[in-house]
């Protein structure tokens, strides 16, 4: 990891401010994405990962707000950079997938124009025509059949598939540099989750978009991702290689988030569930979030909150045991 | 087990009733803090509940009688012993105000409390029943919405002579079809939830299915309507003053007095003015008042 | 497609015949006599009782009815007292002054009230909002007649930016009757003083009226915009690095204007209903004030057929609001 | 491709704009606009019109045999005729027209033309025609003697003063028969012709000073000169009637100078309007009688008394200073001010004791309750609200209905009222036009919807109907008033003002005290 990496989140903080109150949705947010590189974020719903995806975009909704903290893309503040700018870099440089295609299209505009609008915004240089051709191209490289007809339906017309390769093609059709996936594919049925997976992965190779995946599905993030950060009540509490955290999970959390996972081999074996309930966002954060339910929670936990520990090179965990291991 | 299972079963179902009222007490907490944030609503309240009371207090608020002619005093501006200043025939313009307050909400209540359960009858009986009954019913509250309701107000007002009393059924029947169609759309979206299916399955009849599911769940629309038909009916009311077929002097019906009182607009502005004025403020209160009744119950405000 | 039209024709044809009958029995169960109403007061009674027959108001209500259903299977709404025409030839005469009217004010409601209900969506609970909600409240809030006196005196009398009430300047000659709408018929006429002449003497009376239907189109806009800003496409568009205009333009308003339609609709019918005070105020020769005058003087052919006609083109707006609703909103296809 | 064709049908379009305003060839100075509420015509055929503003435009249109000039309201003088003759009976009439005299069409006035103006009259039994048959008219009656001469024969002998002046009746206008022929067809009323009745409606076949170029219900009566009339060529080239029924917007439209004369002006506007120095006010005393009727059937109003105490109660003063702010003049006859034989003494000024006291007689000393029918125009509402104060005041409740004329009339015709507010205009210039109907009650009119049947005022009424000798006519009248006044079912209140807003640059404008008698051709502008 010699150049500096494309997108640097740093002890980011954003909170939303309630009827109910303030709602914490991420204390402690930090991690680095590297160049062309897939990056899983997982963690149970709830958790802050698609807060987290939005505030690097910069489209946190009022009442949210971004506290504290820096998001480093290509080196630039993205907190600190002007709306305008913020504009420009959205679409071109940093695209989204969101994770209910049939909702994220414009029900009321045909497809074909809703790609081409992306690259039309972009470009002033660009004319309609082919702005249009181009979008059907990228219609044909999703794999979506006769994209010529295609291009002139309306989004009720296709299935979730469709829906979720048309929203792929709108959003990989500027060539960004960071694409994040919102858990691309939870909304879709299982036989079609396949292929807009390998779909992503073939289109992040051939233009060298490095991808922040976001998912609650360690099979589709083992699958896809090369590192991974694991994300709980608003914090990051382990970051890693894929085998490395899947493998040898440090962090209380993750490893029993693992044990979650049905395991083939032995069927009859009870499912396993996380007893206690995720902690509610309101209350501010003073200790380790976990540690209510932690078997292995020490006094020390719920007095003050960990920093992240690293294990070795590029893998680290947010919890006390680490450092007590050192002892 | 068997038991392991009742017991949890009994639980559960205390939780639930503890989680309801839990979320009754939210629900009411929120809708006051919405209704604290909303302050055009706020204003709309007061102006709504002002009102009220000066209805109420009419007799005491009041500084004349507002029948007792002076002639001798007519057309005076406002002063100190004529606030509001007198009218073509020398009374009172305040206290005929001030009572006329009494008239307007009668008009307004009234109309909105005949048409409003006609109609929500109308309504659920269609949307519940379907197939003829539904078509019968729906083309009748065509008819009467494809009449402009003046119009038909009027057509009444002609047919049983003027009066407020006649303004107020006429303009009724001009308005129940608005509640028809409300609570047949509100009808038929709950009509085939699950709970609704499940009690019919237990047999209740239809009256009691109709009257005790499915009429309560139209009513939060049904108030967002009235709230927001109060001014629509007041200034009919007017309107049909101002023809000659509402209220009838020397009633202190604000519509009335703007419509006698507009020959004096250019040198008298105060005349048909100031009743006016009351009208305005009223019915946008009423207005204020709806817009955020319905705001307040429309989930998106929740959020925030 | 077609056999939805068919069916809303059916329906149609089926609530005008309803309105038909209850305009013609609440004409008839009217306690007083339409007679001595046109008679007035000074005729002697014999000439009463002959126009009493001569009208045929000696029949019973039923052989009434009778004659009247059989002259309308022959396209015949009988003479109004009124003007001693044919109904239909009054009506025809009528109600494009109206048509004209309302829908200037149509055009102007929703020209300032979808903006209105636009900006305050937006800036929803700041005062910009307030403003613009109050604002448009002012136009329903006030009785019409009342407000267009203030207006005409303000406007008219005092400022003198509008000329007096009326159709046309006096020393103007309309041009030929073609629509009977006056400015289109000055377009076909090509005579372009009357043209900007009708112009201006309709902004005050179309002002009114139009301050009249403002508030439920920018009260349904905001709501509407409110619902559709907080659906996921609009993150799409954001994050596509559409600027807030384009967002709201292009992709929010499109969506919101699709519930908007219908009460445009609405309002439509509601415009030609206010017309009736807005015409007696500016002494516009619409049908408005022909309906009223044809009520409080019991007219009755002309009250049947005015009415008739009043919610046919009630029906009809509503059929084309249906119509462009499937058009705004691709989701619909009138296939049954 | 699409926007290229957007831009070129504008531009034709605008083109379009710009051609040709067609305005009418003369400048404003030329023509006479008048502001007034006309919504009340149904007809401007002579026959038919018997409403204020279509008779009055039909007078500027069409020329009588006898008719009253601009400004003189007294006694007809000659107008197309040139002389008359009767027979000694009293029964036969000859009237010669004068020579030459055309119509708007360029035919020439003739006694065919007359005759068949009245026969068509007679023919069509329309609502004025009462005027004419009243006289026992019938279509043999009237004959053609030779080519200037027309003959009538009545069917007994009637006062000349009251056939004259009916013969200057709107009804009795000269129509050019041949014009009206021309325009002949069967109606489902006349399924045998109506005598060009449809046509005739909306358009003028008169020889009047002024042609009816156009009339748009409810907007617009445009009236052009015919600079050739035999005595009255008119001042201006046209005349504009504009239909403006709010009094309000009347007077802002005078005040700023877009009408020239705003017709009836309500008493407080008129306070105000005499203070703009650009306007005068034409007024005169209507030829109208305000005055609560008093049905006889109904409980305490059968007693004499009552009905007298009831007119001491009434605030008079109240009423034509206050309301009326001094536009009338109390008046205790049923022959106005205006006619001969009018008394202006007043018999009823207001008196609460004497009111009181005679209730007392009559057994209510606490008085009774009862009810009032008015109609909805100001300043009816008013008036009846001053009254039932006054009453009031002597403890008579009286319950208000402002009621549509579509349900006014019908009632008081039915003799279904209690009290009733109304007023009456004459139907022809005689003071018969008012005794007849406030007398006699035989004539099934006032005094019959009031039931007030008095065999001793009708007779007196009778008796005058054919009294040749016009001061012993006028006595029977005043001696039929005098019983009136003293147990009559009415109180009479007051006969308006008529008042008029007339811009400053007109000259030789007249207000006339009823509308058969406005003249528009000596109006001039400077």
């Amino acid at each position: 990891m010699t150049s500096e990496p494309l997108l640097k989140v740093e002890d980011l903080r954003v909170r939303f401010y309630t009827l109910r109150g303030v709602v914490h949705a991420l204390e402690q947010v930090s991690f680095h994405l590297n160049r062309q590189e897939t990056l899983g974020l997982a963690g149970e719903t709830g958790c802050g990962k698609s807060v987290t995806a939005r505030a690097i975009l910069r489209l946190i909704d009022p009442p949210g707000r971004i506290e504290r903290g820096a998001i480093h893309f290509e080196g630039r503040n993205l907190l600190k950079a002007r709306e305008a700018e913020m504009r420009r870099i959205r679409g071109s440089q940093i695209s989204m997938i969101m994770q209910e295609p049939k909702v994220s299209i414009n029900p009321v505009i045909r497809v074909g124009k809703q790609i081409a609008e992306t690259l039309l915004i972009h470009d002033k240089s660009l004319n309609r025509r082919s702005a249009r051709r181009q979008a059907v191209d990228m219609l044909a490289q999703v794999g979506i059949p006769d994209p010529g007809k295609m291009s002139r339906r309306y989004p009720h017309e296709l299935s979730g598939g469709m829906s979720q390769r048309v929203m792929i093609a709108m959003m990989l059709v500027t060539r960004p540099k960071l694409l994040i996936a919102d858990e691309p594919t939870s909304a879709l049925d299982v036989t079609i989750q396949a292929q807009i997976l390998e779909l992503m992965k073939s289109l992040v190779r051939e233009i060298k978009t490095s991808v922040l995946m976001i998912t609650h599905d360690l099979g589709v993030m083992a699958e896809t991702c090369d590192r991974v950060a694991v994300m709980y009540a608003g914090n990051v509490v382990e970051m890693g290689s894929v085998r490395d955290v899947l493998k040898t999970p440090k962090h209380p959390y993750t490893q029993s988030l693992l044990q979650t996972v049905p395991d083939n081999a032995n069927p009859d074996q009870p499912l396993f569930s996380i007893k206690g309930n995720v902690p509610s966002l309101l209350e501010p954060q003073t200790n380790c979030v976990f540690a209510p339910r932690c078997e292995y929670a020490m006094n020390r936990c719920v007095r003050e909150k960990p920093g992240s520990y690293a294990i070795n090179d590029g893998h680290q965990a947010a919890c006390f045991l680490m450092v007590e291991k050192e002892k | 087990m068997k038991m392991n299972q009742t017991a949890s079963h009994t639980l559960d179902k205390s939780d639930v009733r503890h989680k309801r009222f839990e979320a009754r007490v939210r629900y009411i907490k929120d809708s006051y803090v919405l209704w604290r944030r909303n302050h055009l609503m706020m204003i709309g309240t007061f102006i709504i509940l002002f009102l009220i009371i000066v209805a109420i207090l009419a007799p005491l608020l009041a500084t004349h009688d507002p029948y007792d002619q002076i002639l001798s005093d007519r057309l005076s501006p406002p002063s100190l012993a004529y606030y509001f200043g007198t009218d073509s025939l020398g009374r009172d313009l305040y206290s005929r105000i001030v009572y006329g307050a009494r008239v307007t909400l009668t008009i307004a209540f009234l109309v909105a409390f005949i048409s409003m359960p006609i109609g929500t009858v109308i309504g659920v009986t269609a949307g519940w029943f379907g197939g003829a009954i539904d078509e019968i019913l729906m083309r009748l509250s065509d008819v009467f919405l494809a009449f402009p309701r003046l119009i038909l107000a009027i057509a009444f007002a002609a047919a049983l002579g003027p009066g407020v009393e006649n303004a107020i059924i006429a303009i009724a029947v001009a308005n129940w079809p608005s509640y028809a169609r409300l609570a047949r759309a509100e009808t038929l979206s709950v009509k085939n939830n699950d709970y609704i299916q499940v009690i019919r399955m237990l047999g209740a009849s239809n009256l009691r299915i109709m009257v005790g599911h499915i009429t309560p769940m139209c009513m939060s629309s049904i108030i967002v309507r009235m709230s927001l038909d109060m001014g629509t009916i007041i200034l009919t009311a007017a309107g049909l003053g101002f023809l000659g077929l509402g209220a009838q002097p020397p009633m202190p019906e604000w519509g009335l007095m703007v419509s006698d009182g507009r020959q004096f607009l250019v040198d008298q502005w105060w005349v048909s003015t100031l009743p006016g004025f009351a009208i305005l403020i009223v019915v946008m209160g009423f207005n204020l008042l709806g817009d955020g009744i319905r705001d307040i119950l429309d989930p998106h405000q929740r959020q925030s | 497609m077609v056999q939805y039209l068919a069916r809303r024709l059916v329906t149609l044809t089926i609530t005008l015949i309803g309105i038909m009958v209850i305009t013609f029995f609440i004409a008839l169960v009217v306690p007083l006599d339409p007679l001595a109403a046109i008679a007035g007061p000074q005729a002697p009674q014999e000439t009463v009782e002959r126009l009493r027959k001569l009208y045929g108001f000696d029949q019973p209500v039923y052989v009434q009815f009778g004659r009247y259903l059989y002259r309308l299977a022959h396209g015949d709404l009988g003479t109004s007292f009124q003007t001693g025409r044919p109904v239909l030839e009054d009506i025809l005469h009528f109600f494009p002054a109206t048509l004209e009217l309302a829908t200037l004010a149509l055009a102007i409601a929703i020209l300032v009230g979808i903006p209105l209900g636009v900006l305050s969506a937006v800036y929803r609970n700041s005062p910009l909002d307030h403003f613009s909600r109050v604002l448009s409240l002012v136009g329903v809030s006030m009785p019409v007649f009342w407000l267009g006196l203030v207006l005409m005196l303000i406007f008219y009398f005092k400022l003198g930016w509008l000329p007096e009430p009326g159709r046309l300047d006096i020393m103007l000659i309309d041009p030929p009757r073609v629509t009977g709408m006056l400015l289109i018929d000055a377009v076909i006429a090509g005579d372009g003083e009357v043209f900007w002449d009708g112009i201006r003497h309709m902004i005050l009376p179309a002002t009114v009226l139009g301050l009249f239907g403002l508030a439920g189109i920018a009260r349904i806009v905001r709501s509407s915009m409110l619902d559709v800003l907080s659906q996921e496409y609009i993150k799409t568009a954001r994050i596509k690095g559409l600027n807030e205009f384009l967002v709201l333009t292009r992709h929010a308003l499109r969506n919101a204007l699709v519930p908007t339609v219908t009460i445009i609709g609405l309002t439509y019918g509601g415009l030609l209903e206010g017309s009736v005070l807005t015409e007696t105020i500016f002494s516009w020769p619409g049908l408005g004030r022909y309906l009223a005058q044809a009520f409080l003087t019991l007219d009755l052919n002309a009250v049947v057929g005015g009415t008739m006609l009043v919610a046919l083109t009630f029906s009809l707006v509503n059929l084309a609001v249906d119509l462009l609703y499937a058009f705004l909103n691709p989701k619909i296809t009138y296939t049954e | 491709m699409r926007k290229q064709c957007v831009i070129f049908i504008t531009a034709l379009f605008l083109l379009g704009l710009i051609f040709s305003p067609a305005v009418f060839a003369a400048d404003r100075k030329e023509v006479l606009v008048l502001g007034m509420a006309t919504s009340d015509i149904i007809s401007l055929d002579p026959a038919k019109a018997f409403e204020f503003s279509g008779v009055g435009i039909i007078n500027q249109v069409y020329d009588k045999l006898l008719d009253f000039p601009a400004g003189k309201f007294d006694t007809p003088e000659l107008s197309l005729a040139e002389s008359w003759s009767v027979s000694d009976d009293g029964v036969v009439w000859k009237f010669k027209l004068k020579e030459g005299i055309k119509f708007h069409s360029g035919n020439e006035v003739t006694a065919e033309d007359a005759a068949y103006s009245f026969k068509r009259v007679v023919y069509l039994k329309d609502q004025p025609s009462f005027i004419l048959t009243q006289f026992g008219l019938t279509e043999d009656a009237i004959k053609v003697v030779d080519k200037y001469t027309v003959q009538i024969t009545l069917d007994k002998q009637y006062a000349q003063g009251i056939f004259f002046s009916c013969l200057s009746a709107g009804v009795a206008s000269i129509v050019d028969s041949k014009v009206a022929q021309q325009n002949e067809q069967k109606t489902d009323k006349y399924p045998n012709g109506d005598r060009g009745m449809t046509w005739l409606s909306r358009n003028s076949a008169g020889s009047g000073p002024f042609s009816l170029t156009k009339w748009e219900k409810n907007d617009r009566v445009i009236l052009d000169a015919n600079p050739k009339h035999f005595v009255h060529p008119p001042k201006v080239k046209r005349v504009v009637i504009k239909e403006i029924i709010e009094a309000t917007s009347r007077r802002l439209q005078v005040e700023k100078g877009d009408i020239d004369v705003a017709w009836e002006m309500f008493p407080d506007q008129v306070k105000e309007l005499e203070k703009n120095k650009d306007i005068q006010i034409a007024r005169i005393a209507a030829l109208q009688i305000w005055y609560m009727g008093m049905n006889v059937t109904k409980g305490p109003l059968a007693d004499a008394k009552v009905r007298k105490a009831i007119r001491y109660a009434i605030d008079y003063d109240g009423i034509i200073k206050d309301i009326m702010a001094g536009a009338g003049v109390q008046t205790n006859t049923f022959i106005p001010k205006g006619f001969a034989g009018y008394e202006d003494k007043i018999i009823y000024r207001t008196n609460l004791e004497k009111a009181k006291a005679l209730l007392k007689e009559a057994g209510y000393p606490n008085g009774f309750e009862t009810s009032m029918d008015h109609g909805d125009q100001t300043p009816y509402p008013e008036v009846a609200q001053v009254i039932q104060n006054a009453l009031g005041k002597v403890g008579i409740k009286v319950k208000l209905n402002k009621l549509i004329s579509a349900q006014l009339w019908p009632k008081y015709r039915a003799q279904k009222h209690e009290l009733i507010l109304a007023r009456w205009g004459p139907d022809y210039m005689d003071p018969h036009t008012n005794a007849q109907p406030f007398a006699d009650y035989k004539a099934k009119q006032l005094c019959w919807r009031n039931a007030f049947y008095n065999d001793k005022t009708s007779g007196l009424i009778q008796k005058a109907g054919v009294e040749m000798n016009n001061d012993k006519r006028i006595k029977l009248y005043q001696d039929a008033n005098a019983i009136i006044q003293e147990e009559g079912p009415y109180a009479f209140l007051f006969q308006p003002l008529y008042q008029h807003a007339v811009r400053n640059n007109l000259e030789n404008f007249y207000a006339a005290p009823t509308f058969g008698l406005w003249k528009l051709y000596s109006v001039g502008k400077k």
